[in-house]
């Protein structure tokens, strides 16, 4: 299982602040694709936070991870 | 001292933290809540953030700044929640043996925090509210008029 | 407000000085008293004035800045008289709708404090007495060493 | 009557914090030199203010101008 957490207008769009996915293993990439067709968000400026890392469509998250969609930020 | 917090932020607090004997220079850096953005007028502003990484990266700033400029001490405190006008949203307070390492450095941790980490601001306007989409505060990329 | 005080400087005063609901940054500059200048150590510091010049030079200031950085707001306090280690000598304020700007115009009013503004400051050492004698705190006039 | 204030060393060397020159017209230039002869001032580096504005070597100092010898400043 894969946790995946949204913020600001991701979460709002989909209208809950977390995601399970009933997935072992995949890649940062695979993970975009699905968020795109099961979810239909646009993450194209997204950035993507494996256990509180940034991370690149390579990386590989296993089951267990904490992955967060991380839209561009707007703090300070 | 890196904190994200939901309660004002002390700015005298926040200098307290980096002065010390031989600090000659302390520079801050306060965001606030500005009202007018072109003819836009805020109302107020909601932040969030995912917290543990935000409150990581801060420190990781600080951790950069000290090897980028030795002898420099830093602190960083960012509100969110709730911001009314004028409020403090985030308090930057890097402190030095000499000014331009301070200017330097205080510089470079707001620039960071606007790139990298994990906070997001909801403008709310006298007729709707809008995500803030990136750093530079000119695009934003949801627009719910009401 | 542009003063010159004998007593210690309220820092949020200043602060509050130039924060104003278009404000959305405010940087502020503390010049401190530091212990060690390399590796003669400081025991404290006394600043003499020429205060009805020092304070309308400070005004001056304020002025070329707002007039180089529109929307800016600026306060100036320098402290006289003697100041122990850490204290804080000088504390500038500029406020602004956008940060570069308040950056800017604070690293300018320090570099003309620093060269025009009639303040002096006499360094007392552990082992002796010093006018300090130019801003870049290099070169000293007198040296009486006791 | 000129008055001429002094400060940090200069106030020390001369041992009061103003005089007065019996003049009632100089330049700028030969305030500087009466210091110098007169008091034995090392001025090369100091700047002169007159009636609290910077002045330069040809301006002329009237009497009941008040003239202030400004060492470097270290203030900040």
């Amino acid at each position: 299982m894969i946790q995946v957490l949204l913020f600001a207008h991701l979460r709002e769009q989909v209208g809950q602040d977390e995601l399970a996915i009933p997935e072992n293993q995949m890649t940062v990439a695979e993970l975009r694709t699905l968020m795109v067709h099961q979810y239909a968000l646009h993450i194209q400026d997204v950035m993507v936070a494996v256990n509180e890392a940034y991370a690149v469509d390579t990386d590989v998250i296993y089951d267990g991870d904490t992955v967060a969609l991380i839209p561009p930020v707007s703090g300070g | 001292m890196f904190e994200i917090v939901t309660a004002p932020i002390s700015i005298g607090k926040v200098i307290e933290e980096v002065g010390h004997r031989n600090a000659g220079a302390i520079v801050t850096f306060i965001g606030t809540v500005r009202e007018m953005t072109g003819d836009k007028k805020t109302i107020y502003l909601a932040y969030e953030a995912y917290e543990p990484m935000a409150r990581a990266m801060l420190a990781e700033i600080g951790q950069q700044i000290k090897k980028q400029w030795p002898g420099t001490i830093t602190a960083i405190v960012h509100r969110i929640g709730r911001l009314d006008i004028g409020e403090a949203a985030v308090v930057i307070a890097v402190s030095s043996p000499h000014r331009q390492d301070a200017y330097a450095a205080n510089r470079y941790a707001i620039e960071r925090i606007k790139k990298l980490v994990p906070i997001w601001k909801k403008e709310h306007w006298a007729h709707g509210e809008t995500w803030i989409g990136n750093q530079q505060e000119s695009v934003s990329y949801t627009n719910k008029d009401i």
